[in-house]
């Protein structure tokens, strides 16, 4: 939650207890960078953090373009926090369409941090604005700050040797030293990092060292600000920390669970956004045994992964909704043989080619249904961008000790945004036994079953005696043969069915935030919702409502308490960023009047819209 | 096999015990013979062998060889098979499929895989015809073949599997059929010793929906006239007695009449190991675009290029170098800007 | 229903109100054939009929063996009749596999015909039978008449030139003859399209003949049956009829609606079992202004379909389930940009490649949910062969009417399975407008829609001043830009679910058979199972049991009186051939708490089946 | 079109009210000019002319055509073009995709339509890299490539797309480049004009994820001495001073330099129009497999053959032939055995 910056003296500096920071601008302006850099240092001093970056769709749009701004928001704070945020408490805007495309999200009273250079007549044109907004009424609601940066930076580097173009780069380092200033940040996290990432052309590094000292001591010396801030450090675990992405956490886990099962992992993918990140970060781990294949197209992908985990690896396909409607196929091929794989569906905004790189939660039902007959798959999601580690990781342990395809569901939301991730100890997670078989006794079973997880043996090619056969016809019970026997298929489908459900025996028991007798309202989420979800139902508690909220990882199969929690409860709702499918299933399931709270915008909740629909279920629509 | 173990393997050992259920006559029961035959010889561990397959009647290949075996999904096949290929390079993996599995909805990773050169050996049955169900024309058919699908007569001109493999990069281009036993096995072993996908299109009979489609070519009475067999440095030379040759006046080729104008010396030598797969196009589309000549049978191509899962073994290798093995996972974990907390 | 022969002597001839025969024996034994004709005369004289062959999976399985066995089951009667029967009153067996595979099937006390000739030691091994059935007592609980078709028949064609392999291909017909006379059937009907056929081969022709007319004489002389018997016609509407398939019937229903739209049909399509007649049948149409496309696999043959409607086409596609699995992106494309199309599933075994030949309905909830995003699509099922034509069209119709992809779902029973069709006057087909758009007025709104059905206009190329884009990215409300705006991206969709949703508002009422106000029990079912259900409900409510039962035609939208009706019965039973999937979408859409009878073995629901399921209901597992 | 019309088009007529989002210096910007300027001249009417991409950077061409477009998914845009122009054959198809588009996911269909010879033109933007998917390497990318999926270098070899498509046994078959302006008008006027199948690679710069990658071959000042153009009918010259040509030599093809030992009569006569596409192929190859040579550019095929939407109007039109049209609906309904109930 933030508090604004007031209107005390500038020398005092007041403490907060969190605040969001948007910036924005041109593609070429830096944005992200900018904005990555801000993470690492309020993470560096302690700050619990929450960011999403927002790119355009295009690669690189037409400078000064509405539809070219980039984007980059992220939320600091002394408490846990648990989302960018809803509203910025302050804007840095690089240009007239930066400005444009966001001023409506910053917070009334907030601050914008403008570079007044970009504001030519061509570019407030390109912008659509007819008058120039700094010198009309237009922004009065705002505490309005203007800098010409360009100008600035150029004087700070006047001795450098670089050239005016490559000078005028720098100039996001001008308003990020300024933002250090105000929110009293060390210099030396980013200092330091530049010049690593300059070793090599010392002058590049020196300028941005420069711009950066500058626009902190600009701040400083100019009393730009009416006040700086603090954020003390949030208390968090002690342990290591870095920032990932969910998709870098979702990698990290997939490696994890294959080394702690001392397997290679193999990766088989085709590029697509907003999951290929997976690919690019798994591609550089040959050293831990990591091959990957950037396939012809997602079925190859698929097909080539259940190759690998036929093989004995971990066989791993990542991919985004439309290659995951490609899947359906091979996915089901994957289910009858009952091989390991995992198979990730980072999520983004469709239907069809939909809003490539937004975010969304509508492939749910696809997830659970989306092939022929029937091919009951255990679905995980992840609800976090460091949680995506754990999520990765339980994803491959029940692939491989269940043997089955398990879905892993991330978002764009998740993918691109970041956390602070506690750094686990690697011997301390647990190892996962992928239990070759090696002996078949007298005569091999391959479809024999374990009694308890229903799962039948793994059986790598190149073991001496087990040579058999495996396909995608009906087989028969124990011996794997193609069966046509009536009796006999229906036992395998309910076997395959009974094989997914037990998986629900080992789920811990399901954690319900707030009340855990029941109450007035639940609110029940999956996936990248937790945050808007969980920091709703605090800040209702907080104002004494009667909400509580369970977040399900498992959804497939759901957690075995599921009905009974959902029946303490005097009304349930179901926010979801989609038109109402986990919603469905619950009904399904559990004969329960839930009912849905969807969002489908390409954007992730509002802590402020879920609050309003509690508001609603409570007291009414009014 | 890093270790080349005698293996005493005979043609029985590759018998698995499912009742073969193709319809009596087929000629894959042919190629299924010459296939266990020729694996036999290997020096392949059983265990090692792996025969991946899509769907159709050619297929069904796998649940008859008592080696490891993956009947998968249609067309899929040389995909999975990388897959399987790449995690285990020791493995000997087959693969196995019709013209409609592999031209038609598998035409796309066929292609890949021959491009990636991955060492897998791809055997087409190419009938010419969709057997499984039940006979449909296929993208080998060709031009005016009525089936129950072009009850009219197909308008879909035909592939030929030799150039789209040559046109796709292959390293390794045969052509046998299913009746012959002795060209077929040979053929069969040279394709498990080249390094790299290996690409064999086998003529078969499909005795229910397209009985007799190679009868001419593959006809005991009819096949030296009908076709020409590329031998490796040899000249081009067909007929009942040898009688026939083929020259190249310019880049055109020319069927004549050894004797008196014509001697062995003035034909074209085949060479399979030009690097530029030209010569091998113009020979593999002779019979198909100049109706006049045979059609060519044997060894297109056969050239050295890396193969694929060498390539990745060789980056997986080189990335361990410093650390001869895995490195900890723990030093993945702590990489880039991390901060304690106390 | 079915009544046994009795033991009355053989002059006399006992009537019966329906009868069941299965025909079985090697795929080389004539045994569709005989079927077929069996099935045509007894729709010529005037009974009510329904059929159902079954194919071995293989081709041309080895002679003589178990798997290579094929059957042709009808069942015809005097009533109506639905389905091809549970139990065959008559097995007719060519050799010893078929009446291994078959002879449980036949009710106790029913009658089995055998060709002895074909119980060598070599065939009964392949059988694996251990002693003859035909002189132990194995068969005692039936009638058993053994004669040697294949002497009689070489000693009937003794005259004929032809070679003794042809003659014995005949032994069918003389079967065949015995049955006619069994049933007092006419052999004309055969004897004329037996002389057609051959019309080039007279030797053939008439040695065909002749072995009918020798096994009809044979029958009567040695009085082989203790009696004969007829099956009056049933009252059946008056009209022209002919036999269809439900494959053919679909092919018939879908031009129709081609031409009642006055357009051309393009079939993209690619060859699967049992999918794969349509294509067949709709090769052959190219006279009504059908063109098809074998394409190279299911993407290109919906993507060509996609584009043939594009240009202004009925644009059709048929599959069966792992080709509708591949169809789902492509499918997410047609509902985006929003175009006719109808897509056929013909559902089969799986999951996977599972059971190709067999039948199942595990396809509900992938045709539902199997594509990325929000995309809803109707969802019309078939009921029976002829119904096809009905729902085929409809699909059609609503398809063009509501510029949406539809879903139609029939199965391998209907699809193989035939019966009589009271062929429609043409001309009395309702018209459907393709409304093609020409003018656009001031501005071309290609996404602006008709109020009632929220329908966009339908736009062919070459329509002069209405060029414009489409594509399967999130479009602008009206203008159809590509629009990455949140709050249309939700408008969009729910504008696409509300259009699919409104196909509601122009359903029939829903047709309930048994007791309209309510009651102990309803059944509600979909699909191929109609003829079992239905005709297990009327069963046992001539039994006194308060049982009612609906048959689905339209499952997404749902009829809007469907929720109402359900709430009216104590109790509600979901028979489907499948784990349950339309009673998960009973039970989110209503909140009853409906329950499945599944059944997932390849084979229809028999009626008893279904009145032991009705029985549990109402009286509990006893 | 079928009368006709004199039609008088312009740029400016085709271009679009969209505002066009490729990144600043992108290849397609000139591509855009080139396909907007041909089209123009075509005597089509624009309302018959309709642009079918997949999708990719290169796939949103459509948008900015003032014509009919249909941007569809990712790699089906030759299936859904085939469907289009079989529905309505009087249309003029263009169908538009990356080599990630054509290449890789859509390679199947690819060659399936060049195989069928359906009239379409496609185009085929080759920039070697997936652009928007922000730079992974593509099937044409090459060996050793380092991009976000290769950073230890690309082990995938390149498929060429003249010779994929020559394999697949396309009757037009072309390559131009983004920057030559006159050389790709001039192709796609030819293309259009063919019928048939005609497939054009236009080598595209991606100034942000694979600069230069043809800087050598389409660069003003290297382009005549790294290209060979292929001209119908006239030897193959190249070289700032056309001091170079290729000759045949036997099977093999030789670069000399012209002057006192070889004259232009030495060199090989490019024909476009052979049957055997063995002469296309080994050109095509040259490039790619024999390193000192210079790339091959302009028109390496063009034969005739039915279309497949002719031969499907045919068929269409001979079954009508005895009801001059479509026969009444009812006579299909009561067709086969029939029977009375009254
Ligand atoms: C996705 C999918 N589409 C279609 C089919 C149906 N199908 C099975 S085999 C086959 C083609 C068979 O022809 P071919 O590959 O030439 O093999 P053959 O039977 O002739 O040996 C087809 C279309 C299928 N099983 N799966
Ligand atoms: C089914 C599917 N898979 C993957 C993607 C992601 N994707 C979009 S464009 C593209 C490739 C772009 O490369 P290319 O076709 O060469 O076009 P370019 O952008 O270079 O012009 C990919 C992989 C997608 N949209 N759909
Ligand atoms: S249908 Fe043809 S290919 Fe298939 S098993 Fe029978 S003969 Fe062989
Ligand atoms: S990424 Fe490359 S291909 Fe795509 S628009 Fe930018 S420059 Fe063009
Ligand atoms: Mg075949
Ligand atoms: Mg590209």
């Amino acid at each position: 939650m933030s508090t604004p910056p007031s209107s005390a003296p500038p020398e005092h500096s007041e403490q907060l207890e969190s605040v969001v920071i948007r910036f924005a601008g041109d593609s070429g302006d830096g944005v992200q960078l900018t904005g990555t850099q801000f993470t690492k240092t309020s993470a560096l001093v302690g700050n619990d953090i929450s960011t999403l970056p927002d790119f355009p769709a295009e690669i690189r749009a037409p400078a000064g373009t509405l539809f070219g701004v980039s984007g980059f928001q992220l939320q600091f704070g002394s408490t846990e926090i648990r989302t960018p945020g809803d509203r910025p408490d302050v804007l840095v805007a690089f240009n007239p369409a930066a400005l444009k495309t966001n001023i409506d999200r910053l917070r009334k009273g907030g601050l914008v941090l403008i570079n007044s250079a970009s504001f030519t007549s061509r570019n407030l044109e390109k912008a659509g604005y007819e008058s120039n907004p700094l010198e009309d009424e237009s922004l009065s609601a705002w505490q309005v700050i203007t800098v010409d940066m360009t100008k600035l930076t150029r004087e700070a580097l006047k001795e450098s040797p670089l050239r005016t173009k490559d000078k005028d780069r720098a100039k996001n380092l001008f308003a990020l030293g300024m933002v250090y200033f105000l929110y009293s940040r060390p210099l030396e996290h980013t200092i330091s990092w530049l010049e690593n990432k300059f070793a090599k052309k010392p002058d590049v590094a020196a300028a941005n060292v420069k711009t950066l000292k500058t626009g902190y001591y600009y701040a400083e010396t100019a009393e730009v600000f009416r006040s700086t801030y603090s954020v003390p450090e949030a208390t968090v675990a002690p342990g290591l920390y870095r920032n990932v992405t969910g998709n870098q956490a979702t990698a990290l886990g997939l490696v994890s669970a294959a080394r702690k099962a001392d397997l290679d992992l193999f990766l088989g993918s085709y590029p697509i956004t907003p999951a290929s990140d997976i690919l690019h970060e798994l591609s550089n781990l040959r050293a831990h045994g990591v091959k990957t294949l950037q396939a012809e197209d997602e079925i190859a992908a698929i097909c080539a992964a259940i190759g690998a985990s036929y093989a004995g690896s971990l066989g791993i396909t990542s991919t985004s909704g439309p290659g995951l409607a490609l899947k359906g196929e091979a996915l089901g091929l994957a289910m009858m043989v009952e091989l390991p794989l995992v198979v990730i569906n980072v999520q983004r905004g469709g239907p069809s080619t939909g809003l490539p790189t937004k975010t969304e939660q509508a492939d749910l039902l696809m997830s659970m249904y989306g092939r022929n007959g029937e091919s009951p798959i255990p679905i995980i999601a992840a609800r976090s961008p460091a949680d995506c580690f754990a999520a990765a990781f339980e994803a491959a342990q029940v692939a491989i000790s269940t043997r089955t395809p398990v879905l892993l569901l991330t978002d764009g939301y998740l993918a691109n945004g970041s956390e602070p991730w506690a750094i686990p100890q690697a011997d301390e997670l647990p190892n996962i036994d992928p239990d070759f078989l090696l002996d078949g006794g007298e005569v091999l079973q391959p479809y024999a079953r374990d009694p308890e997880s229903l799962s039948r043996p793994w059986i790598k090619p190149g073991t001496v005696g087990l040579e058999h056969r495996v396909g995608g016809l009906e087989k028969a019970d124990l011996t794997g043969n193609v069966s046509y026997d009536p009796a006999n298929h229906h036992r395998m489908c309910s076997l395959r069915r009974d094989k997914v459900a037990r998986i629900a025996d080992s789920l811990p028991p399901t954690t319900i935030t707030g009340s855990q007798t029941g109450g007035d309202l639940l609110l029940v989420g999956w996936g990248g919702t937790y945050g808007s979800i969980t920091t709703a139902v605090h800040k209702a508690r907080a104002a004494g409502k009667d909400v509580s909220s369970v977040h399900l990882r498992n959804i497939n199969p759901l957690p075995p308490d599921l009905g009974d929690i959902l029946r303490r409860y005097d009304k349930i709702l179901v926010p979801e960023l989609n038109l109402g499918q986990l919603v469905r299933i619950l009904r399904a399931e559990y004969l329960v009047d839930a009912r849905g709270c969807n969002k489908v915008q390409g954007l992730p909740f509002t802590v402020n819209e879920l609050i309003a629909a509690i508001d609603a279920e409570l007291y009414g629509e009014a | 096999m890093s270790e080349q173990p005698i293996i005493s393997l005979s043609r029985s050992d590759l018998v698995s015990d499912q009742e073969v259920r193709w319809c009596p006559g087929c000629g894959d029961y042919a190629i299924l013979k010459h296939v266990q035959s020729a694996l036999a010889d290997l020096q392949v561990p059983r265990e090692n062998m792996v025969v991946v397959s899509g769907i159709g009647c050619a297929a069904r290949f796998p649940y008859y060889m008592n080696t490891y075996g993956f009947h998968t999904i249609h067309g899929r096949s040389p995909a999975l098979a990388t897959g399987v290929k790449m995690a285990n390079p020791e493995l000997s993996v087959w693969v196995v499929g019709g013209d409609g599995d592999m031209m038609s909805i598998g035409g796309n990773h066929l292609i890949h895989a021959l491009r990636r050169n991955i060492d897998l050996t791809i055997l087409l049955f190419n009938n010419e015809i969709y057997g499984l169900t039940k006979g449909q024309f296929s993208p080998t058919s060709g031009l005016g073949k009525r089936t129950k699908s072009s009850p009219l007569g197909s308008i879909d001109p035909a592939f030929d599997p030799v150039s789209l493999a040559l046109g796709a990069g292959a390293t390794f281009v045969g052509r046998t059929a299913d009746m012959w036993g002795k060209h077929c096995q040979a053929m069969l072993k040279e394709a498990h010793a080249h390094k790299g996908a290996a690409f064999i299109e086998i003529l078969q009979n499909c005795i229910i929906f397209n009985d007799g489609a190679f009868a001419h070519e593959v006809g005991k009475k009819t096949k030296d006239d009908a076709t020409v067999e590329l031998i490796h440095g040899e000249p081009l030379i067909f007929g009942k007695e040898s009688q026939f040759g083929i020259l190249a006046d310019g880049l055109e080729l020319k069927v004549v009449e050894l004797g008196e104008e014509f001697s062995a010396e003035d034909l074209l030598v085949y060479d399979k190991t030009k690097l530029n797969p030209g010569m091998a196009q113009m020979i593999a589309a002779m019979g198909v675009s100049d109706g006049s000549l045979p059609l060519p049978v044997g060894m297109f191509r056969q050239v050295q290029r890396p193969t694929y899962e060498h390539s990745m073994e060789d980056q997986v290798r080189s990335a361990q170098q410093d650390t001869g093995g895995k490195p900890p996972l723990q030093s993945l974990f702590n990489q880039g800007d991390t901060w304690t907390v106390d």
